[in-house]
């Protein structure tokens, strides 16, 4: 089994200067797997997918790929291991064109490769390939989700980090986002993604991890865990109003 | 048709060739929460932008409870008593979480003058702490807002569209990056909103769920123009619509 | 009418060295969202470095390359690593202010430690006058304004056709993106200064024969430049040419036809004028869409 | 008293560093010389140089910081404007303040503290008048001018100067300090169709208006003040320099031995060569030395008065270079030069008398 | 925002602070006096610079055309026989109204551009000053600007009038502090931080941008007034653009939405200079040495030398955050 790991945080404690978000975490990632981050705002999902991607340093720990430590490498050296990072919120150059992004996006691949790939990514996202000579801070917000998605997979990663896909995006397109990951992890490919459309996330997805203020509170299958009663409870807030201090949130303004 | 709270007819905004919104014309009733769905790149925000001054449209009339209000200015239509959200997230990055919303209140207290001699929190430092604890975020409230997460955020958002208390409230893609639970809460919130004190909303979200349960009639934006305008189950049945935005 | 082209070719001749230095603002803020109130000591510098290996016995070609590499040494690395590294994340006050401290730096550090003179410059080219239908010029004036010309677009190519120079755009627009696609940020901004400094050394070749060597030359350059890229656009390297000319040839025919004590006060109006209806300069590219 | 303490309080950074440089260097020199021969009645100078920054504000604090040491004498600044404020300090304190400041201002306020190291614009600009329209009889002429005070100060105390002269001033045009491009400036002089133009403004600008007249094909008199054909100024300008003809009142080219060894000697300690302003400085220390020696004693207000009714003549104390004396008022008197370039270098080509010893003109021209 | 108050140590300066420039022109002689007036001038003016910069947000490269506004209105009133009692709120009313006009390309234009705006009206007002002689006395100046007198007594000597200026500080740092505290303040901010969410909000961001720009020229037009008759005498020089971009560095060094920052700002800018010429050995390098240490200070603070008590807070914070989130996550642990 331990070869079919493809990521291992081992005891990990990594934060923003001194506060610590991540406290000695450690889990494994199978290779070729879509794997679910789950957990509540704030919980650390994002910090997780920062530090595999070494924009955070880890203050202690180690980070394995491939049984390989990478804590500490710089994004060139990860993406030249076949690592690629979709972040959350708004990612793109906002003055250059949608080309220019997109070709921004395989610069580590050299212009020639990129050229050939661009038209294959546009494929998937006939939008962006409209307007793909307008200004990248042009676009709709979906629009931009789909440029960033669609300039990772120009890549062709083998390890695939996506923080929120569906942020801003259609349904239909959240669809054929899954559909296309499921496939890219169906070649090899493993995914590490956080989402908060849990239930159509686990639909799609092979493993879930969940986080609680940095601390892993749950590692299971993926169909485990949608058959799981507990699961409205958990994740989905059972359709009640929240709220620890009691009372509705109407009620207070009033 | 006449009492209706907001009413646009023939909107239009075009950015070079691209017919950003091409002629949408709705009505929201006072107390409806109505939705607006429709693929990435519809015009949906930029609708939005148009009805709430932050640009001009080509072409089209605003209405707001029967005065026109085309053109105005987003602070007029603040002080109309309409509040949103953005799509992008929109905080005061280098305030805390508790100043943030208490800004958001503050300007519907009493005059710019009287201001100057009122209390740092203009007394509505209880509002914001409830709110706080409601959208549980509690233990980031003295955070400055960019150090949060971009969930946390949208919640402050979220929340300081409510802190004044406006009539309409306008919500761009409210549930983008919310923990599931806490968008069942956001929902519980408009409904209680919306029974208690008659709030109005408009709110464009891709989150079908919560679409779907909380709004009494929704629109449908395709190639900025309206697909269809009806109840969920109508929206839900209609073939085109299915086609085009929701998928199987 | 022979009295407003010579007014005409001299204002372009001035206008061409404004060009020069302004041509490091734009660069500067395309490439690295940075605003360097030092540029003009950018310029002044080399040009005493180019002064001290000719006194030295070196002939001028070679003095400018060895000034060159010396220049991306101080200008370019020195200056990358000691203030934009540090302050980079910091946004732009920071380094604006520390480039204020730097050009009092540099300006008193050559008047103290060096000469508070002016020292004449020779020319890149003879010495030689046209008379062309009673119109003056130089040569001089036609060299530099031929090589402005070449080195503006130049740059504007590099930026704007270059996977490198976009990539050093996207630096400057989204430093945290621009990382996660594997652009070699450190790198890019090296890059960035390292040309800044080459242009600067290229702008005191130009410019010096004229500006003559003093410390405090670049605080009357410096200034112009900032105008003439404001008004040409900030974002734009063509903008930087078309606003260095504008205002050369502006403050001529003003100074001629309207009043010379306000000359600069019709740069100003136009600059007033530019801001108010077009803030991003005559060239420059709009804003981002916020909403 | 041990020391004689003076306070050199100058532009060395900003606009006037290059004068307050050369002032300052000037007045260092002279202090090392004096020391070296045994000090001012036995007592040694000691000096303190401190920068105005070419602010009249900071010039004024920097007097008071001077007169808060107690200082004798106070050196400096050398810029009209700064010396119009500072001088107010030294005056209540009763310190002597010697400056390089040339407008006619500075001794207006009847403040009998401050004495001048030079020429004021007020006696200059009548030697310059008398030129133009009696030596080379100019009909007409045009001003270039450097638009701040010692630019305006000079442009209304020449046209005053030729109010009653047969020459008209026929374009007055203004340019900046720092100015480059000056095509504008000689053209309009040119579209005036004056006889002649007269350039008025600092070395580096000068150098470029010569060289903007030449290229423009000027060949009718230019004629300046002391700035126009300073050393620098033939440096920078080079050839562009020739045949431009300048009042000084104090040059190192002129032929008096004492001068030339001042040249020798400045050019020796700091490796370049001195304009007038090392001159002011210099000679005013040892105006300063003449003064009190004749005084006898160390104090400040006695000085003050001998330096009133001073006259030293340079073969008793070659420091002061040339003979000179003070008025009431302190302005000084001295002869003074017409310049021209010739190749290069600046040639006397007639000495002016003082304005004390009588109006006849020089008619010999003497020859370096 | 009161953070600086809350905390003891803060506390315990500004007493220090207080008794210190109480008590120490006691000591001090003409110079020291002089140069502490200065300072305080410089106070006045960058405290309302660092509400346009720090709190409200609009790079403002023109302040120095204010400060001259004030100077030159109090100049030449007194030289017209009107009361210096009279010309300061003159001086202060025109620059509020100046300012308010200066505020409106900052409704149109913002950040860098907003900066060219403001020098550009900064080398206009400097013009003025320079060439119309009739007014302004061009390059010449205004000399002889007497200092007043106040109930019969005259401020001519340096100490009284230290004192005076330094009454005049406190006063207006009082208002500032008032006007920061209250809803203004937060609304200042919120301009800065995101002027569109702000406008949606109620926030009238064309008000408080105007205001920001008036009620700073307000500061700037006093201390103008005071620096006329401290030096006795004015001319264009200290207030062209190179004075606003001194003034910009000493907001930003001291900490730009500090609301301390302008006096350890204007003691970098004005007492630094003057200090590090006394230091043996350096003298006729002062100058670049003060560049230097510019250069490292925003090395060593970018926000600014205020940030240091901030920093040691937000480092406080992040521990006691860790703490609990350590704490949360245990007691998450121990559940599942
Ligand atoms: N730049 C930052 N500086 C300081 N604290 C930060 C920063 N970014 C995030 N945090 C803090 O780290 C914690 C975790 O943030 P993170 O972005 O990892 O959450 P998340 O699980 O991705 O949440 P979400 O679902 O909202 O995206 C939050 O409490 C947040 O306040
Ligand atoms: N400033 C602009 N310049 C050019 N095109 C624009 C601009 N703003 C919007 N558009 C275009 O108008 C169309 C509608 O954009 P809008 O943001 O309104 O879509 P949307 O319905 O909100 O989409 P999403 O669901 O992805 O947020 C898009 O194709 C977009 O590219
Ligand atoms: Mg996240
Ligand atoms: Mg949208």
């Amino acid at each position: 089994m331990a070869d079919d790991i493809c990521i291992e945080f081992d005891d990990v404690v990594a934060g923003y200067k001194d506060f610590m978000i991540l406290n000695n975490l450690s889990f494994k990632v199978r290779r070729g797997s879509i794997t679910l981050l789950l957990g509540p705002n704030g919980a650390g999902k994002s910090t997780v997918l920062k530090t595999l991607f070494g924009l955070l340093k880890p203050r202690q720990g180690r980070i394995l790929l491939n049984g390989e430590n990478i804590a500490g490498a710089s994004q060139k050296e990860l993406l030249a291991k076949g690592i690629a990072f979709v972040p959350q919120g708004r990612n793109l150059f906002g003055q250059l064109t949608v080309f220019q992004n997109l070709e921004l996006g395989g610069i580590t691949l050299g212009t020639k490769i990129t050229h050939e790939r661009i038209p294959e990514v546009l494929e998937f996202f006939p939008r962006v390939k409209e307007r793909l000579h307008s200004q990248a801070s042009a676009l709709s917000g979906g629009e931009q989700k789909q440029l960033e998605v669609g300039r990772a997979l120009l890549l062709r990663p083998k390890v695939l980090l996506i923080d929120e896909p569906s942020i801003g995006l259609s349904p239909l397109v959240v669809q054929d986002v899954f559909k296309l990951l499921q496939k890219l992890a169906a070649q090899g490919t493993t995914v590490l993604m956080v989402e908060q459309n849990v239930k159509s996330a686990l639909k799609m997805a092979d493993d879930a991890i969940a986080l609680e203020s940095g601390q892993l509170v749950l590692h299971k299958k993926a169909s485990e865990l949608l058959a799981d009663p507990n699961i409205e409870r958990l994740f989905l807030g059972g359709g009640h109003v929240p709220g620890a201090a009691g009372g509705s949130v109407a009620s207070a303004l009033l | 048709m006449s009492n209706a709270l907001l009413k646009v007819t023939g909107l239009k905004k075009a950015y070079g060739a691209i017919q950003a919104v091409g002629g949408v014309s709705f009505e929201v009733m006072p107390g409806e929460i109505f939705g607006v769905i429709g693929p990435n790149g519809s015009g949906k925000t930029t609708m939005f932008n148009s009805v709430l001054g932050q640009i001009t449209p080509d072409a089209g009339t605003i209405e707001l409870k029967g005065q026109n209000i085309t053109g105005l200015s987003p602070l007029e239509l603040s002080r109309r008593g309409v509040g949103r959200t953005f799509q992008t997230l929109q905080v005061f990055g280098k305030m805390t979480v508790r100043d943030n919303l208490i800004v958001a209140a503050q300007e519907h207290h009493g005059s710019m003058w009287s201001r100057m001699f009122a209390p740092g929190d203009s007394g509505l430092g209880d509002k914001a702490d409830a709110l706080i604890d409601q959208f549980r975020i509690r233990h980031v409230a003295d955070s400055l807002a960019g150090t949060l997460s971009y969930g946390q955020q949208k919640l402050v958002d979220i929340a300081m569209a409510f802190m004044a208390e406006p009539d309409l409230v306008l919500l761009d893609e409210p549930c983008a990056g919310v923990n599931p639970s806490l968008v069942g809460g956001i929902s519980s919130l408009l409904k209680e909103l919306n029974k208690t004190r008659k709030g109005s909303f408009v709110v464009i979200e891709h989150n079908m769920d919560f679409v779907m349960d909380l709004c009494h009639r929704i629109m449908v934006m395709v190639e900025g123009k309206v697909m269809a305008i009806g109840t969920p189950a109508e929206i839900r049945a209609n073939k085109q619509v299915l086609d085009a935005y929701l998928g199987n | 009418m022979t009295d407003f082209l010579q007014l005409l070719f001299s204002g372009l001749a001035t206008g061409a060295i404004y060009a020069l230095a302004a041509l490091g603002f734009t660069l500067l803020w395309q490439a690295s969202g940075t605003i360097n109130f030092a540029q003009g000591e950018f310029v002044m510098l080399p040009a005493f470095m180019m002064l001290g290996f000719m006194s030295l016995g070196a002939p001028m070609l070679v003095s400018f390359v060895l000034t060159v590499l010396l220049a991306i040494l101080v200008l370019g690395w020195v200056f990358k690593r000691g203030v934009v590294d540090p302050l980079f994340k910091y946004g732009m006050m920071p380094i604006v202010v520390a480039t204020i401290g730097l050009s009092i730096f540099m300006r008193n550090g050559v008047r103290a430690g060096y000469s508070a003179e002016a020292h004449p410059f020779p020319s890149l080219f003879a010495d030689k006058l046209f008379n062309i239908a009673g119109v003056t010029v130089t040569l001089q004036d036609i060299g530099t304004f031929v090589l402005a010309m070449a080195i503006v677009m130049g740059t504007q190519a590099f930026l704007a056709k270059t996977v490198t120079g976009r990539a050093m755009q996207a630096v400057a627009q989204n430093t945290e993106s621009a990382s996660v696609l594997g652009i070699n940020v450190p790198r890019m901004i090296f890059y960035t200064f390292a040309i800044n400094a080459v242009l600067a050394v290229a702008a005191a070749l130009l410019v010096t024969p004229t500006y003559l060597a003093k410390f405090d030359m670049g605080e009357g350059l410096g200034n112009k430049a900032f105008f003439a890229a404001i008004i040409g656009g900030f974002n734009n390297s063509r903008g930087a040419l078309v606003g260095g000319l504008l205002v050369g040839v502006c403050e001529n025919l003003a100074a001629a036809y309207i009043s010379p004590a306000y000359k600069d006060a019709v740069a100003l109006v136009i600059f007033m004028v530019v801001i108010l209806f077009k803030p991003q300069g005559l060239l420059g590219k709009k804003e981002e869409r916020k909403v | 008293q041990e020391v004689i303490k003076i306070a050199n309080i100058v532009e060395l950074s900003g606009g006037g560093a290059s004068a307050g440089t050369n002032f300052k260097n000037g007045v260092e020199l002279a202090v090392k010389e004096i020391n070296a021969a045994g000090g001012i009645l036995g007592k040694k100078i000691q000096t303190t140089t401190n920068d105005t920054q070419s602010n009249p504000g900071v010039a004024k604090g920097l007097t008071q910081k001077a007169i808060d040491n107690d200082v004798f004498a106070i050196f400096g600044p050398v810029f009209s404007g700064s010396i119009m404020v500072s001088m107010a300090e030294s005056r209540r304190a009763e310190v002597p303040n010697f400056t390089g400041g040339e407008a006619a201002g500075i001794t207006e306020q009847g403040n009998p503290y401050v004495f001048r190291t030079s020429f004021t614009q007020a006696s200059a600009m009548p030697k310059v008048a008398r030129y133009i329209s009696e030596q080379a009889k100019l009909k007409t002429i045009a001003i270039i001018y450097v638009n701040n005070d010692f630019g305006k100060g000079g442009l209304d105390a020449l046209k005053k100067a030729l109010a009653n002269s047969p020459t008209k001033v026929v374009a007055e045009v203004s340019t900046d300090s720092g100015q480059v491009d000056f095509s504008a400036a000689v053209l309009k002089a040119k579209q005036s169709n004056a006889d002649g133009v007269f350039a008025y403004s600092n070395e580096e600008e000068s150098a470029r208006i010569l060289r903007e007249l030449k290229k423009q094909g000027w060949t009718k008199p230019i004629i300046g003040e002391t700035t126009l054909t300073g050393q620098k100024v033939i440096e920078l300008a080079g050839d562009a320099a020739n045949g431009a003809i300048a009042h000084v009142g104090l040059t190192v080219d002129a032929p008096q031995p004492a001068i030339r060894a001042f040249r020798a000697k400045f050019e020796k300690e700091y490796k370049y060569v001195s304009d007038h302003n090392g001159m002011k400085g210099y000679s005013g220390i040892y105006i300063l030395k003449a003064a009190i020696e004749k005084t006898g004693k160390l104090d400040r207000k006695a000085v003050a008065a001998t330096l009133h009714t001073l006259k030293v003549k340079a073969a008793d104390q070659p420091g002061v270079l040339m003979d000179v004396s003070f008025d009431a008022k302190g302005d000084l008197d001295r002869e003074s030069f017409m310049i021209e370039v010739k190749n290069g270098k600046q040639e006397v080509v007639s000495i002016l008398p003082a304005l004390g010893a009588g109006a006849a003109p020089a008619a010999a021209a003497a020859k370096k | 925002m009161n953070a600086i108050f809350n905390n003891k140590f803060a506390t315990l300066f500004t007493v220090l602070g207080a008794l210190l420039v109480l008590v120490a022109p006691q000591y001090l002689k003409n110079y020291g006096i002089y140069l502490l007036t200065y300072w305080l001038i410089f106070i006045i003016a960058t405290m309302g610079l660092n509400l346009t910069i720090g709190y409200a947000g609009q790079k403002s490269l023109g302040h120095a055309a204010f400060f001259g506004i004030g100077a030159y209105t109090v100049a030449i009133m007194m030289k017209a026989g009107i009361s210096f009692w009279l010309g300061l709120p003159a001086a202060a009313l025109l620059c509020f109204a100046i300012g308010l006009i200066l505020g409106f390309p900052a409704l149109r234009v913002q950040t860098i551009y907003l900066a060219f705006a403001t020098l550009g009206f900064n080398t206009a007002v400097w013009l003025v000053m320079r060439n119309e002689e009739w007014l302004t006395g061009g390059t010449f100046g205004i000399n002889n600007i007497a200092r007043p007198v106040i109930f019969g007594y005259s401020l001519e000597a340096n100490r009284p009038y230290y004192y005076f200026v330094l009454a005049v500080t406190l006063v207006l740092a009082g208002l500032l502090w008032g006007l920061l505290r209250s809803p203004w303040g937060k609304a200042f901010k919120a301009l800065r931080d995101n002027p569109i969410r702000a406008e949606s909000l109620g926030v009238d961001i064309r008000n408080y941008t105007l205001l920001s720009f008036a009620i700073g020229a307000v500061y700037a037009g006093v201390a103008g007034a005071l620096f006329a008759s401290l030096v006795q005498f004015i001319e264009p020089a200290p207030f062209a653009v190179g004075a606003s971009i001194m003034m910009y560095l000493m907001v930003v060094v001291g900490g730009a939405g500090y609301f301390l920052g302008p006096v350890i700002g204007a003691a970098v800018g004005v007492v630094l200079p003057e200090w590090l010429r006394d230091v043996p050995g350096v003298a006729n390098w002062y100058l670049p040495l003060f560049g230097a240490a510019v250069v490292l200070l925003m090395i060593w603070l970018p926000d600014g030398l205020l940030s240091i008590p901030d920093r040691i807070k937000a480092k406080r914070a992040a521990r006691a955050a860790s703490a609990a989130r350590t704490a949360a996550a245990s007691r998450i642990g121990a559940s599942s």
